[in-house]
């Protein structure tokens, strides 16, 4: 088994923490893993994203031009990855950020309103782990579970009060693309 | 030992911390500047040196004076910043003490960019500084490769009194992978017969420079330095290799682009294509010899790299026209993804090849008609 | 002097809601103007209300260039600029 | 063009279109738009080259209205060198960051002053490396926390700060080398002053010109943009003087 | 025109004067420095620029910022000052521009002595600076050919926007030959389409950096220089023959070294031993061509340099294994005797040669012997 | 061994048997001189490592009686720094040239200065480039005649003479930079005192120390040994002035 | 005081014969040897006639410390050489 | 033809001058030449030497390790190419300054008081010249009258008044070896 991920959006979402979690839990589920950002000169503003490799064995490229799962939580990032996603691969998009449906009829595309759902929840800043909920029903390699463990072992000390407030967006997350899917597998 | 996450630039630095660092030296370069951040506050905790120098030059100084007093010791940069050591690395060499440099290597010529890139293997290798000299070049290719390379580093540069430089691209310095740390090792001031550490009532007084105003006694020197070489060269070799035992096609690759080429190795043997992959760790040593022996069973060999084509002359020196050498490289700071290197294995396994006396040129012609 | 009337236009493709005018306003007539954002994602300043007298004091600490002020005619307007 | 005359301040014309990368609040940009003014107000700038540092500057070649050149880290005098003497009758300004002028290119700053090459330096002090992500300068203040002196710099092995326009200051060679600030409006308006005086001490061919800006970063700094320019105001000014610390007497002369 | 006595190192100064050199910026080193110091007066007197700069780093940007002008400048230096100039070097190959360097070069690494060497080929063909950068490096074997290549050298680098360098070993920086001074050529301000000349109410702005932050605009340029490289490859390769004829046996060295063989090779005919020499004049770019013709008609080849085999590389890459290469070398400072490569010639001629992986080890051990 | 008392003076200890390579009359011997006697008497000797520069004085390493390294033309101060990080209970010196520290080495001889780095140097300014055969150095005299300067050094070309111990006197991290001079009896006696404050200075870890000493160069200034001398008194002294340019509170305390 | 008895010797092996003592010499004292040379072929510096009072300034100021310096014990000898 | 000199001795004692006067007058004669010094770091004392090689066809090597010609103005230069001359080689050696008598009996040993002969006739500084006509008796390819123009072109114009004296330094010498010679093969 090898799945590629490809998160990225505007810096201050919490793309590339989002990813390292991810990386973790994969990791702590015994998976080859690797996680590689994109950096720029400027340590400030723009966009980030980062490419996430879980496999079963030593992984060779730590990048992927064409990737089976992405998150876009802006509009520029959407515009970019749908067109690079594989066939048949799943998209997550963060609904909040882009005004448009999508293109591609090839690829699942899961609308889902990570920052309204993260404000309910009371943190904008948790928009990353609604995503990355969304994601996981896309990628059974990695289980809530997991991704729960992960949090609780790496994310910062002065972040640790914030752990339930985690969880529930990953559930939050994980619902509401569940949903969807249905909706799709529906048509 | 549970298997941590670690970027490859702090990696590196915490695996010289327990190889027995005592002294760090250097300057803020991106992608490197992990190594010296992670250091100024790793160093200072263990009560060892840490110093931000004012310059490249400055640094690789200081770590020639400190290496002179027989501890171990590096400094870590990226190419601009190499390229101004390369008065200082001729100096150490010729002085025949161990140092250890790594050089994160990013887009050139000039200021070019911050991007990944493998194009200061022949300034590592070959040229460099004013001279002849040889020296150990070591190339990871992962995080854990690195820290275990980096430990190896301060090892080798010791035994054999040479500057052991790991050329590691931007990639290995930023991504994040799982790694086992080696155990922290006791700081050992080895009592070296050449270290000019103060005469302090115990022997004659020592110097180390790298003058011999006499002709013949340079060319001793010079000598002297090939000989260690040779055992260097015996000793020291060091690859990978991937399904080479059935190969008709052997891809030669180090570092990022060796570990990329594996990928599209995989995607090609699912698709019935008989190639290998063949990844030189120590780049200097470079294992001609393995590649020699291949050269009798193989149909061809495809070297990738993210540089013009640097390597590729190493590999032509051992397959001496036998069978063809093609070429596939980005520089400027690309990364190949692995399907374009896949297109290339196509290519190979299909098309009829003429061994040419210059890779490059059909590779150039390809790579201007695509831009 | 009796409080010139001025008037100020910042420039969305420049103005990076820094606020350094906005602190620098003697007459404290500016804000970040949280209704709109720039195609860069910036909040711009504007004036929020009147009392402008054109002193060009938010111009002069703007790092960006993106105000340009305007006055009423007044002899002390060619040498409002420093 | 004709200049309504109701319009009291505009976008300097010494500029290009395009919108600086500088993060939002960083004083960089007040120090480009004084430059842009200075040269635009004297009528030089058509006949005057830049030379861009490597810091956050490095792309300064993007902003003036002026040929440009971008120089190796630290070796921007060297380079104004070569050009200020094949074309002695162009303007040749070299704009440097405090990690670039002060550390790295330390010795190409100290010998350009001693010739008393007949070139312009615009010198940023903002106590930090900007663009690398905020490590020790040679400017950063005693006890200050940076990526490279985490636990604040400690003067015992990490050394003092260097005044910069004081050590210039002794060389025969230099002409004009004065400290500025960046915090408030009256400041910016006697550092736009002193950018003048500097350029006309090159027009006059009176030797070598230096202008130190005390300049925020507010990103490094940690702090906002207002909050950095109290921190100038407050630490900074106190330990890097204004003041004018090389004047010869052709130059007094000057009125502008 | 009478034929003159001039000392290497101020025929080419002279040549550079009367090639059109608006500006020189150097610093001291011995053997070199009659270059700067003969500069110092004549450029003054012409009202050209003539300025000491404060190290080699001051001096190699200086050359970068004057080269931007668009004006012929130059710059010389010796091995360790050659060393400190790499990062300028590869920022000014990034930037594409025309610029002209001399390395006298001598006996290194380190320190080393300021006997005469050709121990930077290395560094002044392949390695060097960061990056990829294709630049020409001339070899001059007399003060004649010195003041030549010097005047060609500016040609050079103006026509391919590119570092022409020449190497010259120290004997051909010290020695006094009988040679003709090219006519003086009025100094004329070429209207470049790219120098940073400053707007002048012109033309619209120019930029001139080595900045590429996109890899691919990176790359682009890394493409750009390289097809320019395949102009100066099919345009501008120089070499001499001596003797080739009927050559079963074919000696190739650069500068001093191909000029101590061209002895050897009389005497060893005056034996009547069918020997010949190759003597490249650009070792980049190399003449492979001639040397992979020559191949089909030799039965071996011996490289004599003043190192411990640089050249012998691209040799070794043009025959691929097709004849023996043999090696002979003279690091350090020692330049050969004619007699030592007689023997050489004469030990090739009888003995049964192999072509062996790497022709330096048979040498290395021979000289450790003798040792 | 026992000083027969009526020894008043013999040739130091702290050198080793070679003589020096030096021209008849360089008072780069008496530099050396100074600077055995003064380690001797200090009875440090056995713990102090040299570091030698690029310059006449390249093979030092030859005469003292202590461990020695060769630096880089200009980077003894690195080295110096190297060394004294990783042995700071050794006794760690440069000794350079007006070329190798006030040139080539600028920059590392202000950073060494600026970090307060606590090592000793010994500088001798001889007003040219001595080894390479009299090139212009930065101390070089307005209108004097080098191999570089042929027609006298032109200050608007080639600029002014650096005064290194005013200049590195501005800097916080200098505990004690002082200029002397060995043109006769007097000075060198001055001088060899300076010497001993300069390691005392380091001894007691009071941070960076730098004697500056007009030396002459009979060979190129293309004078005999005793005209050199006076060379120094009439021209030199007047350039240079003779003085105490730092001492911080700490070492002025030191009694020798 | 009473101008004290001296005597010196100057090593042959390192005198190079540069005459910085005979000229520093205030009893006028010194001169070189014509009549020998070194093996590196200086004439060395001696004395040529009597009256030199062991003041050690021929020594402080000979650049190759190629003069050893003597005379007969008073008090001021301890501190003669600065 | 290609004959190969050395000329070696002090510093100061006019061997590079000396060895480039024959040159000139070698290279006025229509011959190939090349002139090449052994240089020092130290740009001072020391002995000096230099190689001159002078042909009829382009120059290979302007270094040689056994030449057929040389000058030894001092005893160490006397020791060295006493050894290294060719067999059958002339060597002339400045007898002021060397105390022995020659080892080798397969080369030709020409004693020439160098400094008594220049003292003579009014400037020691000349020693070189005497030496330089001394070796032409064995290098007939070079003639005094060669020589002699070499000196009007290219002495230094500060030393022109010394014209004469050289002159008579070259005749002197050359005339002093001829008598040896004379002894040489009556023996
Ligand atoms: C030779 C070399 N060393 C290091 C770097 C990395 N680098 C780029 S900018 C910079 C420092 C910039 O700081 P400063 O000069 O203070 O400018 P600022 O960004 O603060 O305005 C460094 C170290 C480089 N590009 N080249
Ligand atoms: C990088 C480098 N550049 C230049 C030289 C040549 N060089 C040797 S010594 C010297 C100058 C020495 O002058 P100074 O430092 O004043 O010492 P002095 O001989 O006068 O005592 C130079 C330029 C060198 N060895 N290395
Ligand atoms: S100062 Fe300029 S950039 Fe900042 S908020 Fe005001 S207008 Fe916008
Ligand atoms: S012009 Fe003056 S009053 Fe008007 S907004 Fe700007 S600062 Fe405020
Ligand atoms: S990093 Fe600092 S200096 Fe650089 S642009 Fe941002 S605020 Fe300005
Ligand atoms: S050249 Fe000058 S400095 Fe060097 S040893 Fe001779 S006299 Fe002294
Ligand atoms: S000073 Fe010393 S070297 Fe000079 S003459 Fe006198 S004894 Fe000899
Ligand atoms: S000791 Fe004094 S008196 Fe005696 S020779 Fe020396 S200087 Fe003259
Ligand atoms: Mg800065
Ligand atoms: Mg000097």
């Amino acid at each position: 088994m090898q799945k590629e991920i490809i998160i990225a959006g505007f810096g201050g979402q919490g793309v590339l923490f989002g990813g390292q979690v991810l990386t973790y839990a994969a990791m702590d589920a015994g998976k080859e893993v690797t996680w590689i950002p994109s950096y720029g000169p400027e340590m400030r503003g723009g966009t980030a994203n980062c490419t996430i490799v879980i496999a079963d064995e030593e992984i060779g490229s730590p990048l992927v031009k064409n990737p089976p799962l992405a998150i876009v939580l802006n509009l520029p990032s959407f515009d970019k990855y749908e067109e690079l996603l594989q066939p048949g691969g799943t998209l997550v998009v963060n609904q909040s950020m882009v005004d448009r449906a999508a293109k591609r009829e090839d690829i699942h595309v899961i609308f889902v309103p990570c920052n309204e759902i993260a404000e309910e929840i009371g943190d904008k800043r948790l928009l990353n782990m609604v995503a990355i909920g969304a994601l996981l029903t896309a990628f059974p390699e990695v289980t809530l579970k997991d991704v729960e463990k992960a949090l609780e072992a790496h994310l910062p000390a002065r972040h640790k009060h914030l752990l339930q407030m985690n969880y529930e967006a990953l559930k939050r997350g994980f619902e509401t693309a569940q949903s969807v899917h249905q909706v799709l597998s529906a048509n | 030992m549970p298997r941590e996450l670690w970027e490859g630039n702090q990696a590196m630095a915490e695996a010289a911390v327990r190889a027995g660092l005592e002294a760090y030296f250097g300057y803020p370069i991106t992608p490197q500047t992990e190594v010296l951040e992670y250091l100024s506050r790793r160093m200072p905790e263990l009560g060892r040196t840490f110093l931000q120098a004012e310059s490249e030059l400055g640094a690789i100084n200081m770590v020639y004076g400190a290496a002179c007093a027989g501890v171990r010791v590096m400094s870590s940069s990226s190419s601009p910043g190499v390229s101004l050591m390369m008065e200082g690395l001729s100096y150490i060499a010729g002085t025949e003490i161990p140092a250890v440099l790594v050089n994160v290597m990013r887009g050139g010529p000039g200021l070019g960019n911050i991007a990944p890139a493998q194009s200061d293997y022949n300034q590592a290798v070959r040229g460099g500084g004013h001279g002849d000299y040889p020296r150990i070049v070591l190339a990871p290719a992962s995080v854990q490769e690195a820290i275990d390379l980096l430990v190896l580093s301060f090892d080798l540069a010791e035994k054999y009194r040479m500057i052991t430089m790991m050329i590691a691209d931007g990639s290995i310095g930023q991504m994040m992978e799982p790694v086992e740390l080696p155990e922290m090792r006791p700081v050992v001031r080895k009592d070296f017969d050449w270290a000019t550490n103060a005469r302090m009532g115990k022997r004659e007084r020592r110097v180390l420079t790298s003058i011999y105003l006499d002709p013949l006694a340079e060319e001793k020197t010079n000598l002297r330095l090939l000989n260690r070489w040779k055992e260097v060269q015996a000793n020291e070799v060091r690859y990978k290799e991937y399904f080479l035992d059935d190969a008709e096609i052997v891809i030669v690759g180090f570092g990022t682009a060796g570990r990329v080429a594996l990928s599209a190795v995989r995607a090609a043997r699912a698709q019935g294509i008989k190639v290998g992959l063949l990844r030189p760790v120590t780049v200097s040593p470079f294992p001609y010899q393995a590649l020699d022996q291949l050269t009798g069973h193989v149909r061809a060999f495809l070297v990738v790299e993210m540089n013009t084509g640097q390597m590729l002359e190493d590999v032509s020196l051992a397959v001496r026209g036998r069978v063809p050498v093609e070429f596939y490289g980005r520089p400027g700071g690309v990364v190949p993804f692995p399907d374009e290197i896949l297109n290339e294995i196509q290519r190979v396994s299909s098309g009829r090849l003429v061994a040419a006396a210059d890779p490059r040129a059909s590779w150039l012609t390809r790579m201007s008609a695509n831009a | 002097m009796p409080a010139a009337k001025g008037w100020i236009e910042v420039s969305d493709l420049y103005c990076k809601g820094c606020e350094l005018c906005i602190s620098a306003c003697p007459q404290e007539v500016m804000e970040l103007d949280m209704t709109r954002l720039t195609p860069k994602g910036y909040h711009p300043a504007h004036t929020f209300k009147d009392g402008c007298t054109g002193c060009a004091i938010c111009a002069i600490v703007c790092p960006d260039a993106a105000i340009t002020v305007y006055r009423e005619v007044t002899k002390a307007a060619a040498t409002a600029t420093a | 063009m004709t200049i309504p005359e109701n319009l009291v301040y505009d976008r300097p014309e010494g500029f290009t279109e395009t919108p600086t990368h500088y993060c939002p609040g960083c004083t960089h940009g007040v120090a480009h738009r004084l430059v842009a003014e200075v040269l635009k107000e004297m009528g030089v700038i058509d006949r005057t080259i830049g030379v861009a540092p490597v810091g956050c500057a490095v792309f300064a070649y993007n902003y003036f209205d002026t040929d440009f050149v971008e120089a190796p880290h630290g070796r921007a005098p060297a380079m104004a060198t070569g050009l200020k003497r094949v074309l002695p009758d162009r303007i040749v300004f070299s704009y440097q960051g405090d990690g670039d002028l002060a550390s790295i290119g330390m010795g190409e700053i100290v010998a350009a002053a001693a010739r008393g090459e007949n070139i312009t330096v615009i010198f940023i002090n903002n106590a930090n490396y900007g663009m690398t992500g905020g490590q020790m300068a040679p400017t950063t203040l005693p006890g200050m926390k940076t990526t490279s002196s985490p636990n604040g710099r400690d003067v015992e092995t990490q050394g003092y700060p260097i005044r910069v326009a004081e050590m210039l200051s002794t060389l025969d060679g230099a002409g004009y080398v004065v400290r500025r600030s960046l915090h408030d409006p009256k400041n910016i308006r006697m550092a736009k002053k002193a950018i003048r005086i500097a350029f006309e001490t090159q027009v006059r061919g009176l030797g070598f010109s230096l202008v130190e800006l005390l300049s925020t970063c507010p990103t490094n700094w940690g702090m906002t943009p207002v909050e950095a320019l109290k921190f100038v105001e407050q630490r900074m000014v106190p330990a890097f003087p204004i003041g004018d610390y090389k004047v010869s007497a052709s130059i007094a002369q000057i009125k502008v």
